[in-house]
């Protein structure tokens, strides 16, 4: 069918048309309908995907690339070409040069066609495409990040190519249904051993943990995510780390029975799910933590993207089918709220050219659109009831403790309270406070921005009070009756979550409030600045506000682990494998022909030797 | 059927190859090369010597089976003739270097490293 | 088909805990004063207070948020204390369970937090800092408290809890879930904001933290706000750990004990700063609520 | 039209190489157009030569003198040597048209007899199916290769032409050394031969034998203990010439090494030859990428970048198996395709902007728009990113390398090519977004030769079967000896 052909290649397609033809108005145009494209398609294919999976086969350079959207791929493809479309309803607003929307449009197809690539050579090939021209947006602002991010996530990518070359040499084949065959009858044949599978695991582990940014890995994103167009990193944090996090699906789907059959249980848990849980754990915890004491608003929200992906690790980590509803739920909440976030900063940073807290603050009557997306997408993050966040939040609670893993659900609580004070923080930064003098005339954010936003905080809203839509779909991915209950009510074995009921109950508290709030005498209306200052004007050095250092006393509280951080190791370690390469080349080729001479005598040498023995 | 010869060759290669790897003179180290050459020319030779036999030339006397393996003889020929060209060719670059570099030690000729 | 005999409910049980909660805060500060051997105000006293601020002819607002925040803030505490099953009247509480009652708990900490940060306070401002930082440092042993709770009577439902306890006697009794009380009374503490934990407010650093631009009708509702909060976080903690109430009567004498154990801690203890609270948080309460966890599992 | 026609492979350039004295009279132009036209007339015949093999599926053989092998020296045009022989005339030609403009140096008449017996010596190489006649090619490529090194009469250039010239000598002595005991115990120098009576060979004479044929093409083919003269060569030596070593010479030795090696498979210690040279090959990969990793000069950085990949097309030929010579092959057409593409950019540049050192190429995307787009195309090409064409022969090497059993050298790679990956963003960093400077004019047949090149990588990378289905055909040339045995018409002769 070549609808997927359409659905996979059209961004790509738009993208270099997009490119070719530079000139204001058309690019614009060109970019939106390759970004919509896919999204159309997927809605018109959604009754066929519902029956049948959709196959395509292609053929190219020997190696025959298959394609499926079956349910689950449908999922995340739809995910993904939401958050594309208000990418693009954003970069036009935010970006100048044909540039942006090539590589865009190119990591569009990229993260398209890992999720519906059915055979390893595809999904390598498009995992590639996609890493590389994300890479190409970071490269054009910044080069430091830009190399970092590329160096681990081509190991990531290298290690899963070792480890789709060792598969291929086990079971003679690529596509994911034979491989899942071939390594179920492994079990018992036992052609691949405990190391190996060890080994194959750990491998897969490291490419898809770079991309979701799981914890020793995540030290790219906060450079990577602030480096570029902001609108794009609502893509690049909305869609693309939730390739790593499908990739986590791709170990369970292929390799699961194998590596439970090599690696045993722990405590009634799986023992390498129990590996992933953890690791989501920790993502989340260290994350949140490093994402409350940022001062730079763009680094706060990597760090807090990177923390939210750790909640879907930890979700799938959890193993029972609880956990991979949750997780899958979490994936859609992510995907709309983290993006959302990212294009109010990109507001914001469009109109107030600011990206520190220090230098921002009051611009809630300024903006008055954008700080209404902007406080949607802060009850969606911080998990308040009647938003998605807490929905899927609620039901990673539920998976995490029916599994009996409490350490890990305590890191649930830790890091959404903490998720709660960054959030709260970017409030109080950008929002509230007194406005500095610069700042005066900053207007709304253009109108193809607003359009950006609003497309993701309607879904908030709506999966916010109906949760059961998407629960019922993913317990048709799920293939069983994971989550019950109707539209507005989420029932699991051991909890239910009425989403209806509890809005409901906050209109009538908010209804009885607003009673007694008009029930008293009527509001004078005086201007922020007329406060501590009794009245004179609030010149500079009196604006007193503590947006630089919100959290300086935890800041001291933690100090003791603030010492150590990944990102000084990674820096320590590439300028010391640089240096070693260096000392190589000056000691190898030290340009004089004698030495050269004594090479070849050497290797005669050990011919000579090698021949004797 | 190791003949003495083939001592002699190798021998002579060994001492062609440890004059390249010692000698600190461009010029030396050129004349290492063609001693190892010839080495190798003079081995060639002896694997084509069968003994009690005559050269290879036809002659009223000497039918085929009386003559020695004609072949490696005709492979000396072009390979003491690459010798010489490969020799003639390093002496001008010898020369060149030496004009540029003013010296002919090894050791200084290494504005190329790293 | 409105259920009538349910909206009655609800409206009899809320005025009922606006007026105990009332009552709670004048239980406090008459009790605080006896202890400190002076007399007191009479119990009423909150319900005077809020009565004369709601009177006041003209009150100030800094803007939209501003006056939205309290709203939200009493809002939310209503629909929190909806999903408490209050003694025998289930209200709505067979549609949530223990995580969704946890967290409408603290969606009023967001009200008072926009409120207080849209007036352009520097007071307000570093109230908001400490009562995130509280909230942040609490959530950890918090979390741990309810999971050895929900792990011990393997259910969330806050009905079906109330029920088990019935059956086989109040979480109390069970030793792990003893410990989680003894970790869930200290973090009960710093929820209600009284004495080691009252960073947020800090009546003499900070002249009541984010409420110091409040005046006139927007405090009367921050008041009574705290009264509702004081009644459901009471009742959540007597509904969790001490078997719930089959009457109203039973339910306020375990409020009222479970309110006197705070108010002696409170009246002991000087005030945290900050950092030391959080350091305090995730020392002991942690460790001991770590081990009811693994107790339980 | 029958097969002997393909000898003009060899008469033309020979030929023509000695007519070059007399024209000598047409002036500096005159000779370069000469070049250039006989260089043209070499790719036609290569390509019918192309189409005769491929269409037929038969190779042609070329008998010197009529005389039958075993007998007489034979030529023998199989799939692969027919690709080969039109890549190394396309990319002469294009050489010859870059030379056009850019060679500056004197003696052009000398330049261009030279220039013509390096494409004869490749070819033969290529062609030939006897082994001291490779012996001969091999010295002729060698030869020229060392006068085109010392070419711009620099104090580098004679250093460097010095260096190879030593490592070549030693190298090419040895080679000779295993052919006459090769020969003393066979007693036929014809490659087919060989291959039949390789099993009754005296086992260590044998492997001595081969090690030390190895040992002197992997010195011509770059492997890595002896590969030190190489950067060298390629810095000092004119930017055309250098185009020419690492597309096509270097790989007419690894042909060599390849094409020994599968034929002696008959010999006893066969597979500890190859597991070494799939070490050697490991290493010089890794080692060539770690060198390349600082470098102030960009031809050196290419050059490093090219020795390394053909490090990994030795790796793919030694793993012993058919898929791994395949994408050998199929990555020696790629790499000739990009390197061509990059030393000719890297060489316009030099000369338009006065040598390549890094600091000529920032802001080249402002100054010379089409040869930066040339160049980054052929870097991330180089680089392995997927649509561009060494991605796809990158990918087979690595998984016939896992295949192989070689788990660990294939990780090694990996591990190289992530720091090739970080050397050359770096490089597309510096030419696009770091410096500044005006539009320059760029002339047009480079900019054409670049431009169509370029293409050529785009196209090979969205649709490679076609060149795969080549490289399969020219693998299984090499690959199945058997089939080269029968191909080769022997004449019984008593040993």
């Amino acid at each position: 069918m070549n609808e997927i052909l359409i659905i996979l290649f059209t961004p790509l397609l738009a993208g270099v048309l997009a490119w070719a033809f530079d000139f204001r108005g058309v690019r614009e145009v060109i970019g939106l309908i390759g970004a919509a494209v896919p999204l159309a398609y997927l809605v018109k294919l959604y009754p066929a995907v519902i029956e049948k999976p959709v196959d395509y086969a292609l053929t190219v350079g020997g190696f025959t690339l298959q394609f499926q959207l079956g349910t689950m791929s449908w999922y995340f493809a739809a995910v993904a070409s939401l958050v594309g479309l208000a990418m693009a309803f954003g970069l036009v607003a935010t970006s100048r040069s044909g540039y942006d929307w090539l590589f865009a449009l190119m990591s569009f197809t990229g993260v398209l066609g890992v999720f519906l690539s059915q055979d390893f050579i595809g999904f390598f090939l498009l995992w590639e495409l996609m890493t590389f021209a994300s890479f190409m947006m970071v490269l054009k602002r910044n080069r430091h990040e830009s190399l970092k991010y590329f160096v681990l996530s081509v190991i990531g990518a290298y290690a899963m190519l070792l480890a789709i070359g060792i598969l291929y040499a086990r079971t003679g084949a690529l596509d994911f249904e034979t491989i899942r065959q071939a390594l179920i009858i492994d079990v018992s044949l036992g052609t691949i051993g405990k190391g190996e599978t060890i080994l194959l695991f750990t491998l897969f582990l490291t490419a898809f943990g770079v991309k979701a940014g799981a914890v020793p890995l995540h030290v790219w994103a906060p450079g990577a995510y602030s480096e570029t167009d902001q609108s794009y990193t609502a893509f690049f944090s909305g869609a693309l780390s939730k390739a790593g996090v499908y990739g986590i699906l791709l170990i369970y789907m292929l390799m699961g029975y194998k590596l439970y059959a090599e690696l045993g249980t722990f405590h009634g848990h799986l023992t390498f799910a129990y590996v992933i849980a953890w690791i989501g754990a920790i993502t989340v915890v260290v994350a949140s933590f490093l994402a409350v004491l940022q001062e730079d608003i763009r680094k706060l929200f990597a760090y807090s993207s990177v923390g939210q992906v750790g909640y879907i690790l930890l979700a799938f980590g959890v193993g029972s089918p609880l956990g991979f509803a949750g997780g899958l739920f979490h994936v859609l909440s992510h995907a709309i709220f983290k993006g959302l976030f990212w294009l109010v900063t990109a507001a914001i940073i469009l109109q107030t050219g600011r990206t520190r807290f220090r230098d921002m603050g009051g611009l809630a009557e300024k903006m008055p659109f954008t700080f209404a997306m902007g406080l949607i997408a802060v009850l969606s993050l911080a998990g308040i009831p009647p938003m998605a966040g807490f929905a899927s939040k609620w039901l990673i609670y539920e998976a995490a403790i029916q599994a009996h893993m409490p350490l890990v659900a305590g890191a649930i609580f830790l890091g959404s309270g903490l998720a709660f004070a960054y959030v709260v923080r970017f409030l109080y930064g950008v929002w509230f406070g007194q406005r500095p003098s610069e700042l005066e005339d900053v207007k709304e954010a253009p109108l193809p921005l607003l359009l950006a936003m609003t497309i993701l905080a309607i879904p908030n809203l709506v999966f916010g009070v109906a949760p059961g839509v998407v629960t019922g779909y993913i317990n048709r991915i799920l293939m069983g009756d994971v989550v019950g209950g109707d539209y507005y009510r989420l029932v699991t074995q051991t909890g239910t979550y009425n989403a209806l009921l509890v809005s409901t109950a906050l209109v009538i508290g908010l209804a009885i409030a607003g009673l007694v709030y008009l029930y008293g005498a009527k509001a004078r209306r005086v201007p922020v600045t007329d406060t501590y200052q009794s009245g004179n004007p609030v010149t500079e050095e009196f604006n007193l506000s503590i947006r630089r250092n919100f959290y300086r006393p935890l800041a001291e509280a933690l100090e003791f682990w603030l010492r150590y951080s990944w990102d000084r190791f990674y820096e320590r370690l590439a300028k010391l494998s640089e240096d070693f390469a260096d000392a190589l080349r000056q000691a190898f080729y030290n340009g004089n022909v004698q030495s050269y001479s004594w090479y070849l005598a050497i290797v005669l040498l050990i011919l000579a030797l090698w021949g004797v023995l | 059927m190791i003949s003495v010869y083939y001592f002699g060759a190798i021998s002579l290669i060994l001492i062609g190859l440890y004059a390249v790897l010692v000698k600190k003179n461009v010029l030396k180290m050129l004349i290492g090369l063609s001693i190892m050459e010839t080495g190798v020319n003079l081995l060639l030779v002896s694997i084509g010597y069968i003994s009690g036999r005559s050269a290879p030339i036809l002659s009223e006397g000497i039918g085929p089976n009386q003559a020695v393996d004609p072949i490696p003889q005709a492979l000396v020929l072009t390979a003491i003739v690459i010798g010489v060209a490969t020799t003639a060719m390093a002496l001008s670059v010898a020369i060149i270097l030496y004009g540029k570099y003013g010296t002919l030690n090894v050791e200084e000729i290494r504005r190329l490293r790293g | 088909m409105i259920d009538w005999k349910l909206i009655l409910e609800v409206i009899g049980i809320l005025l009922y805990a606006t007026f105990m909660g009332f009552i709670f805060m004048g239980i406090e500060r008459k009790a605080m004063a006896r202890i400190q051997r002076r007399v007191g105000p009479p119990l009423y006293q909150p319900i005077i207070d809020t009565l004369k601020l709601l009177g006041k002819k003209e009150s100030i607002s800094h803007g939209f948020i501003y006056d939205f925040g309290p709203v939200f803030a009493l809002g939310a505490s209503i629909a929190a204390l909806l999903f408490i099953p209050i003694a025998n009247f289930q209200l709505f509480s067979s549609n949530a369970d223990l995580i969704v009652v946890a967290y409408l708990l603290e969606v009023p900490m967001l009200g008072i937090m926009l409120g207080a940060m849209s007036s352009g306070n520097p007071f307000s401002a570093v109230g908001v800092q400490r009562g995130l930082l509280t909230m942040v440092a609490m959530q950890l042993p918090y979390g741990l408290a309810l999971i050895a709770l929900i792990q011990h009577w393997g259910t969330f439902k806050l009905s079906e809890i109330v029920a088990l306890q019935g059956a086989q006697g109040w979480s109390v009794t069970v030793p792990a879930l003893l410990i989680a009380m003894i970790v869930f009374d200290i973090v009960f503490q710093a929820m209600l904001g009284l004495e080691p934990f009252d960073i947020i407010t800090a009546p003499a650093e900070i002249s009541m933290g984010p409420m110091v631009e409040y005046g006139g009708k927007h405090a009367a509702i921050l008041f009574t706000q705290h009264a509702v909060q004081i009644f459901a976080e009471t009742a959540f903690f007597a509904v969790l750990f001490l078997g719930g109430a089959s009457n109203l009567l039973e339910l306020l004498i375990k409020q009222i004990a479970v309110l006197f154990i705070a108010i002696f801690v409170a009246s002991i203890y000087p005030r945290f700063t900050i950092d030391q609270a959080a350091k305090f948080f995730w020392k002991w309460p942690t460790i001991l609520g770590i081990i009811a966890v693994l107790l339980t599992v | 039209m029958n097969g002997q026609y393909a000898s003009l492979l060899i008469a033309l350039p020979l030929l023509s190489a000695f007519f070059v004295p007399l024209i000598k009279g047409l002036g500096e132009r005159g000779i370069k157009y000469y070049l250039a036209v006989i260089t043209a007339l070499q790719t036609g015949i290569a390509a019918w030569v192309f189409q005769q093999v491929y269409s037929t599926g038969k190779p042609i053989i070329v008998m010197a003198g009529g005389w039958k092998p075993p007998v007489g020296i034979n030529l023998y045009i199989g799939h692969f040597a027919a690709l080969f022989v039109l890549i190394v005339a396309v990319v002469s030609f294009f050489t010859a048209v870059f030379s056009i403009w850019s060679m500056k140096v004197q003696p052009i008449d000398k330049y261009a007899m030279l220039f013509l017996l390096l494409m004869l010596g490749a070819t033969g190489m290529i062609a030939t199916g006897d082994i001291f006649n490779l012996f001969v090619f091999m010295e002729i490529t060698a030869i020229s290769a060392y006068a085109l090194t010392a070419y711009n009469k620099t104090g580098e250039a004679a250093e460097a032409s010095l260096k190879y010239m030593i490592l070549g000598g030693i190298g090419s002595s040895f080679f000779l050394i295993g052919v006459a005991l090769i020969y003393g115990s066979l007693g036929t120098l014809n490659m087919a031969q060989i291959a039949q009576l390789a099993g009754n060979m005296n086992p260590t004479v044998a492997q001595v034998g081969l090690a030390l044929i190895v040992f002197g093409l992997a010195v011509e083919a770059e492997l890595f203990p002896l590969n030190a003269w190489a950067p060298d060569a390629y810095q000092a030596a004119p930017h055309a010439i250098t185009v020419m070593f690492s597309a096509f010479v270097v790989k007419a030795g690894l042909y060599a090494t390849a094409r020994l090696l599968y034929l002696m498979q008959a010999v006893g210690s066969w597979h500890d030859v190859l597991k070494l040279l799939v070490a050697m090959a490991t290493l010089t990969v890794v080692v060539a990428e770690f060198a390349a990793l600082r470098q102030k000069d960009v031809k050196r950085m290419i050059a490093y970048s090219s020795i390394s990949q053909v490090g990994m097309i030795a790796f793919a030929l030694a793993l012993g198996s058919q898929a791994g010579v395949d994408a050998g092959v199929f990555h020696m057409v790629n790499h000739a395709v990009v390197k061509a593409l990059l030393f000719l950019g890297v060489g316009y540049v030099g000369i338009k902007l006065g040598g390549t050192a890094m600091e000529n190429f920032q802001g080249l995307g402002k100054r010379m728009p089409l040869t930066a787009f040339a160049l980054t195309i052929g870097s991330l090409a180089a680089v392995g990113i997927p649509l561009f064409n060494i991605f796809w022969s990158k990918v087979r090497i690595l998984i016939a390398g896992v295949e192989a059993g070689y788990t660990w050298g294939v990780a090694l790679i990996l591990g190289a090519s992530v720091v090739e990956a970080v050397y050359y963003l770096r490089f597309i960093h510096a030419m696009w977004f770091a410096g500044e400077g005006e539009r320059m004019r760029e002339g047009l047949a480079i900019s054409l030769i670049l431009l169509l090149l370029a293409a050529l990588v785009i196209v090979i990378g969205i649709y490679p079967d076609y060149i795969w289905s080549l490289a399969q055909k020219a693998g299984s040339d090499i690959f199945n000896v058997g089939q080269y045995i029968k191909n080769v018409p022997l004449m019984e002769v008593g040993a």
